[in-house]
């Protein structure tokens, strides 16, 4: 990683951002995430190769690009100093990355600040484009490729439960989610959309403390309540539950949003734990979302010896949707990018990604639908040779297999 | 104590009198002159890495200020910066009062946190009392847990909603966000806690802080009432501690337990004040310097280690926490008193003061153990 | 070790002890009134009374574990009496902490000597000359330092000011010990066991410097387990014994009491 | 409502496990005088040796074995090379054990990643006991803590070394007057707490999952029950530790899981505050 590291402590006041037009001979793009976890290696894997595909191709128009990747180690603070490293030491021309709502959070002003174009590849706020919404000149900058964020998450979530779940058997479900901000937008209404719109029995939406090492008696409890499933939105402390609820082989199914299950070597990981669990997620190694989908991840595969994880899509995309954005107006500046981009449309790996414009229902925020970015649900499935699979559950159009109940079940 | 012995009084003039001053006080005058005019000549982003570096050099002081003169080892220093910094978040962020008064709000709020930590300490002493320090932040990132709502838990609030940066005063511009004006607010802190801290430990309060240290009934032997000063400790050090975080957060910084209250700023408070000396004040402020510097420098190094082929930026905690106890080890003295030390040996060997394990540094001692240990492994006798 | 082993005929035995005696709070500088203390079920101190008078030297004298550091540590305030009161100068000072007595004028040596160990000679006496308020900077100034070089000198530790305490022979503990109880200027001292282990030349100085400060108008109450060197200084000594008073009178009849003889023949 | 037969299992074996913690961190304190904050970070060691060695064996009792062996390894190295030489001096001892154990939680992240890693169970399936479903697992980590725990009490009761330990805890002097070589005891208590927090490491993982920051809890706890029972005391910390369990397991259930582990370390600063000598033990503020 870091082929282009840039210099410690490096750069200067040079070349601003926002001054005119014109692209330089060399284009500079950041990249963050947090190095240590899988979703902010995937988004800075994920640039440079994108960086470096589009230099073989002849760079942007006809300048060198090159990226500069920061471990934000998952931390606020660490992200706040790396991102004005990036942009006040190196000045890049955008940024790309980050992973976690708190840490987009932590960075919004400074984006603001610095006038320069960010777009978002792993953090689900709302807030966000509840920011661009209240004061759009300031925070203008700031964009999300993906993931689509937590309310259409929770809409998602409806929309899966009401074209699978009669399917899957699931009459009676508990929802479980973590007691973190980004689950909020879709606990708040989920029971009553699932009672009314889909006509399945909600025991209970339960939100579980942040740092819950024992889910013992929450499943005592589901398994007491006789669901069939655990519909859940959990993220941080994904694995503990998915792991304890395999090892008690609990009599209910187990999936929904489940950040950790889209890894691609979370089968591998868990020893196959994470069997018959389903989750949503931008996309999948072989699903195809797009003509871009499959060859990005046979690329990453090549490049990293591993498959990229959602944040990667998102990241990867973004790249090319600022190569799009300078050719289109032939700048760098922020301005000129920002009007680009909020009347592109680019056909990229996870979807077709158009951004809400200034009056929109989230304003700068990638849409969501059929039409748009819309992601796929997968399970887990083992093959014969016992080998983990993520296969695509829904939607229709690239579903691969059925639902399967946990083998214990 | 110095080496001169005339017992003529000293007027305020000779005190504050550069050229009377000694050596190392003249170099650190020059070295607070020179951070006046660093911006001057630095990029933005330097400007950035010294204000936090500067921020967090007054925890260090506020650490070293109690624990440095009292002996008494805080090891959750965080909460004061923790109190005080959510204090002045919260406030702007629920009921939308202005930084610029939430902020010593917040600080006074840490000055009665402090009150109430040295409240035990009059009662508890030494790794007891050091145990209670340590569990206490951690108890109060539970509370914000239970209140999410207000605090945002672990999280910190930037996910309840954005709390307001300092605004521009006149025609400064705002110091939570120009480079330059928010150094300069975080130099004014340091110096602010650097002049309190300087004066009080060098007047009469500070050889009764460093009494306490040494031994606490004799002070009140002497007429002295121990509590009082310890409390007062507590109560300066939360005060000045709350208003860096304070200052810290509405500036370059954020409302983060990471940020502020986590374990790991109080252990390297505690470090950096090592590193530079404890019971010093300005080791404790040149020490926190350098650790928050040394950790930036770090985390950008671009080599990458051969064998294992990592780069250093990505593992640089790790080797951070290996050197930091290795500094722990061998120069456990610190840095500053070091030199200052050598210093004065240099400049006047006759004043010499009399080093009680025969002129061995304590690297020298530790080294001579081990290789002791070694001799008594392969079958020889301990010398 | 008793000095009065080889008299015993002529003169009058000391007054007979009264155990319930009373004492008025003005009865003397300091007045102890059925001072009682107690650590578990050990009684240290058991219903002692005495009283001290302006500007004498009394000597304080049992044998060991007689209960006399106790005795002392009761009266300024390192621990609390169990029961009995303390006056001084009338006024009820029973349990106050440590550093009130001294600011009422009562201070003390340590028998185990407690320096400041951090720090030298000079600047012990300085941090004891220092007054009990948070903000005050005639340190700063060096005025403190001029004052504790002169009290260095007086207590006869001028050439050794600038030394840190643990290079001190035992006599030059004990003359900081006192530097500093007279730092804190005092009306009245307590000292605890001043000429254990002195060699004579030494005790003939720190007697004379006693004798001094009681010219200058300071009472001195001087405890020691044996009555060396003690009964040429003191002007009236208290004898106890098991935590009880055992006898009270002159040097002489001191000397000559039989019980006196007997608790030091026994003990030894 | 979760049933009352599922609290009394969490509460039986979370007692003995954190037992199993706390008699290690007490009777380092006991023998040495040594608060060591590191010994959360040797229940990282155990989880993390034995999730390698299954791995690359496919075993789960050698990984066991891994376990107790590099944890009890690492804790005498720490002794031998970092502690004994400034044992003299508590804050030193703190301030470096607490380093330590953020440089190993570094080396877990940096080598393993931050993700959460899945220990094997010890035994899979689960039991019935009075209408409620028990993991087999849990039962066996129960059983099997109790069993170190019973040989922990027959090793100082009947072994010399044993009571060289014991005897060392009650009184350095004491030690040295029966003609014990302290430095002898010192070196075997760490081996012996090592393991036993390694073999903790293990068994917490196999019913949870590791991460280079589980050992921090267990630490925090370790606190609590030892200063409840009395540092220093055997006997006190499996007391401490199922009133610490219990009182735990009560908070989860009747007020939030929110405040996991906080009602310990409340019960600790009170403790400390009213009573600092603990309910069982020695006075704490002895020299």
């Amino acid at each position: 990683m870091g082929t282009a590291l840039a210099g410690c402590l490096g750069g200067g006041n040079g070349n601003g951002n926002g001054g005119g037009g014109g692209v330089p001979d060399t284009i500079t793009i950041g990249a963050l995430g947090p190095a240590d976890s899988p979703m902010g290696d995937s988004i800075l894997k994920s640039a440079e190769l994108a960086v470096n595909e589009i230099n073989e191709n002849g760079g942007i128009a006809g300048a060198d690009v090159e990226v500069s990747t920061k471990d934000t180690k998952d931390q606020p603070g660490t992200t706040r100093s790396v991102y004005q490293e990036l942009t006040t030491g190196e000045n890049v021309d955008a940024t790309v990355g980050i992973f976690g709502s708190e840490q987009l959070l932590s960075i919004m002003g400074n984006i603001a600040q610095q006038s320069t174009v960010h777009l978002t590849a792993g953090a689900a706020t709302p807030e966000a484009p509840a920011l661009v919404e209240e004061d759009y000149e300031t925070n203008k900058y700031w964009f999300r490729v993906g993931p689509i964020n937590s309310v259409f998450l929770g809409e998602s979530q409806v929309q899966f439960a009401a074209d699978r779940f009669e399917q899957m058997g699931w009459e009676k479900i508990a929802f479980l989610a973590e007691d973190y901000k980004w689950t909020e937008p879709i606990t708040n209404n989920i029971k009553s959309q699932l009672e009314e719109e889909v006509g399945v029995e909600v025991t209970e939406v339960r939100r579980v403390a942040e740092g819950t090492e024992d889910f013992t008696p929450v499943y005592d409890q589901l398994e007491a309540d006789e669901v069939d499933g655990a519909y859940t939105a959990l993220a941080h402390t994904g694995t503990t539950a998915l792991v304890q609820w395999a090892q008690q082989q609990r009599p209910f199914g187990f999936g929904g949003i489940h950040v950790p299950t889209q890894l691609p070597s979370f089968y591998e990981a868990t020893q196959g734990a994470a069997i018959s669990t389903f989750s949503q997620t931008t996309a999948t190694a072989n699903s195809e979302v797009t003509e871009k989908t499959v060859p990005y991840a046979n690329a990453y595969q090549e490049e990293y010896d591993s498959l990229p994880v959602y944040t990667g899509y998102s990241a990867y995309d973004a790249v090319y949707m600022i190569k799009e954005a300078i050719e289109a107006t032939e700048s760098v500046d922020s301005d000129d990018l920002v009007s680009e981009l909020e009347g592109m449309s680019y056909t990229g790996t996870g979807g077709n990604i158009e951004f809400f414009g200034p009056d929109g229902r989230f304003p700068h925020d990638v849409r969501y639908g059929a039409d748009y970015s819309q992601g796929v649900y997968f399970q887990w499935q083992a093959d014969e040779s016992g080998e983990g699979h993520q296969r695509v559950l829904w939607p229709d159009d690239l579903q691969e297999v059925d639902y399967q109940s946990p083998p214990w079940a | 104590m110095s080496g001169q012995t005339q017992s003529d009084l000293k007027s305020w003039g000779d005190i504050l009198n550069p050229v009377e001053m000694q050596r190392h006080q003249q170099v650190g005058l020059l070295g607070i002159v020179a951070l006046f005019v660093l911006p001057l000549v630095i990029p933005a982003i330097y400007a950035i890495y010294l204000s936090s570096a500067l921020f967090f050099a007054t925890f260090v002081m506020s650490w070293d200020f109690v624990s440095g003169y009292t002996g008494e080892i805080s090891f959750g220093h965080g909460l004061f910066f923790g109190v005080g910094g959510y204090t002045s978040g919260m406030l702007n962020l629920h009921m939308g009062i202005d930084p610029w008064i939430a902020a010593p709000i917040g600080a006074v709020a840490a000055g009665i946190a402090g009150l109430l930590i040295g409240f035990p300490s009059l009662r508890v002493q030494g790794p007891y009392f050091s145990l209670i320090t340590l569990v206490t932040p951690i108890i109060l990132i539970s509370v914000f847990r239970f209140f999410p709502d207000l605090t945002g838990g672990e999280l910190g609030l930037v996910s309840v909603g954005t709390v307001e940066k300092f605004s521009a005063i006149g025609p400064i511009p705002s110091p939570g966000f120009d480079p330059y004006s928010g150094y300069y607010l975080a130099l004014f802190v340091f110096l602010l806690a650097l002049v309190i801290f300087v004066a009080i430990t060098r007047s009469d309060a500070g050889m009764v802080l460093t009494a306490i240290r040494a031994d606490e009934i004799s002070v009140a032997a002497t007429g002295k009432n121990p509590a009082k000063f310890k409390l007062f400790a507590f109560v300066l050090s939360g005060l000045v501690g709350g208003l860096a975080g304070a200052m810290y957060g509405h500036s370059v910084g954020g409302f983060n337990v990471s940020e502020l209250l986590a374990l790991i700023i109080s252990i390297e408070v505690i470090v950096a004040a090592i590193l530079g000396g404890i019971g010093t004040i300005t080791g404790a402020a040149i020490g926190g310097l350098f650790f928050y510097l040394l950790r930036v420098f770090m985390r950008n190094i671009e080599f990458t280690i051969p064998v294992v082929n990592v780069p250093v930026g990505e593992i640089y905690f790790l080797l951070f926490g290996i050197v930091t106890l290795g500094f722990l080890f061998y120069l456990p003295e610190g840095i500053v008193p070091r030199l200052v030390g050598e210093w004065r040996a240099r400049s006047e060997p006759q004043a010499g003061e009399a080093v009680a394990d025969g002129g061995k540094s304590r690297g020298e001692r530790i080294v001579e153990e081990w290789t002791d240990d070694l001799r008594e492994l392969f079958g020889g006798e301990r010398r | 070790m008793s000095s009065g082993a080889q008299s015993g005929d002529a003169e009058p035995p000391a007054e007979p002890v009264d155990d319930a005696r009373n004492f008025d709070p003005d009865d003397g500088v300091l007045v102890a009134d059925g001072l009682t203390k107690r650590f578990g079920g050990l009684t240290a101190v058991d219903d002692l009374s005495f009283a001290v008078e302006e500007q004498e030297i009394l000597g304080f004298i049992g044998p060991n574990g007689a209960g006399k550091s106790t005795t002392f540590n009761c009266i300024t305030g390192r621990y609390p009496p169990t029961d009995g009161t303390v006056y001084y100068r009338g006024e009820d000072v029973t349990g106050l902490p440590a550093y009130e007595m001294v600011g009422k004028g009562l201070a003390r040596t340590f028998q185990e000597f407690r320096p400041f160990e951090d720090r030298t000679i000079l600047a012990n006496v300085q941090t004891a000359l220092v007054p009990d308020e948070l903000f005050s900077t005639s340190g700063l100034r060096g005025e403190t330092r001029a004052e504790a070089i002169k009290l260095c000198e007086r207590v006869g530790l001028g050439d050794e000011m600038h030394r840190m305490p643990d290079e001190l022979p035992h006599a030059g503990m004990l003359r900081l010990e006192l530097a500093r109880a007279m730092a804190t200027d005092p009306d009245m001292m307590l000292i605890d066991e001043p000429f254990a282990g002195l060699a004579e030349g030494e005790i003939g100085q720190i007697s004379s410097l006693l004798t001094e400060l009681r010219e200058e108008g300071t009472t001195l109450v001087v405890v020691d387990h044996n009555m060396r060197g003690l009964l040429e200084l003191i002007d009236r000594a208290i004898v106890i014994n098991f935590g009880e008073l055992l006898a009270e009178g002159t040097p002489e009849e001191i000397r000559e009491n039989p019980d006196v003889q007997e608790a030091y023949l026994g003990s030894e | 409502m979760v049933s009352a037969i599922t609290i009394a299992t969490n509460v039986l074996m979370l007692g003995a496990l954190y037992s199993l913690v706390a008699i290690g961190f007490t009777l380092i304190f006991g023998v040495g005088g040594v608060l060591n904050l590191s010994h959360g970070a040797i229940i990282t060691v155990g989880a993390y040796s034995a999730y390698a060695v299954d791995a690359a064996t496919g075993s789960i009792v050698l990984g066991a074995i891994a376990a107790a062996v590099i944890s009890g390894a690492f804790s005498l190295a720490l002794y031998k090379g970092l502690i004994s030489k400034v044992r003299h001096n508590p804050v030193t001892v703190l301030i470096l054990t607490l380093v330590v154990a953020i440089v190993v939680e570094q080396l877990a992240l940096v080598v393993f990643g931050g993700e959460e890693l899945l220990v094997p169970q010890l035994l899979g399936g689960s039991i019935s006991v009075l209408g409620d479903s028990i993991q087999a697992n849990r039962i066996l980590v129960f059983v099997l803590s109790w069993v170190l725990i019973g040989g922990l009490f027959y090793f100082v009761d009947r072994t010399r070394t044993g009571k060289a330990i014991l005897a060392t805890s009650m009184s350095d002097k004491g030690a040295a007057l029966a003609g014990i070589d302290s430095e002898q005891v010192y070196t075997y208590t760490w081996v012996l707490a090592g393991a036993l927090a390694g073999l903790a490491g293990l068994f917490l993982a196999s019913f949870q999952t590791a991460n280079p920051l589980m050992g921090r809890n267990p630490l925090l706890l370790s606190f609590a029950i030892v200063v409840l029972g009395g540092l220093g005391s055997i006997r006190g910390s499996v007391i401490g530790a199922y009133l610490i369990s219990f009182l735990d397991q009560m908070t989860i259930t009747f007020l939030s899981e929110r405040l996991a582990g906080v009602s310990a370390l409340v019960v600790l600063v009170l403790v400390l505050l009213v009573r600092p000598k603990g309910l069982f033990g020695r006075e704490l503020v002895e020299e």
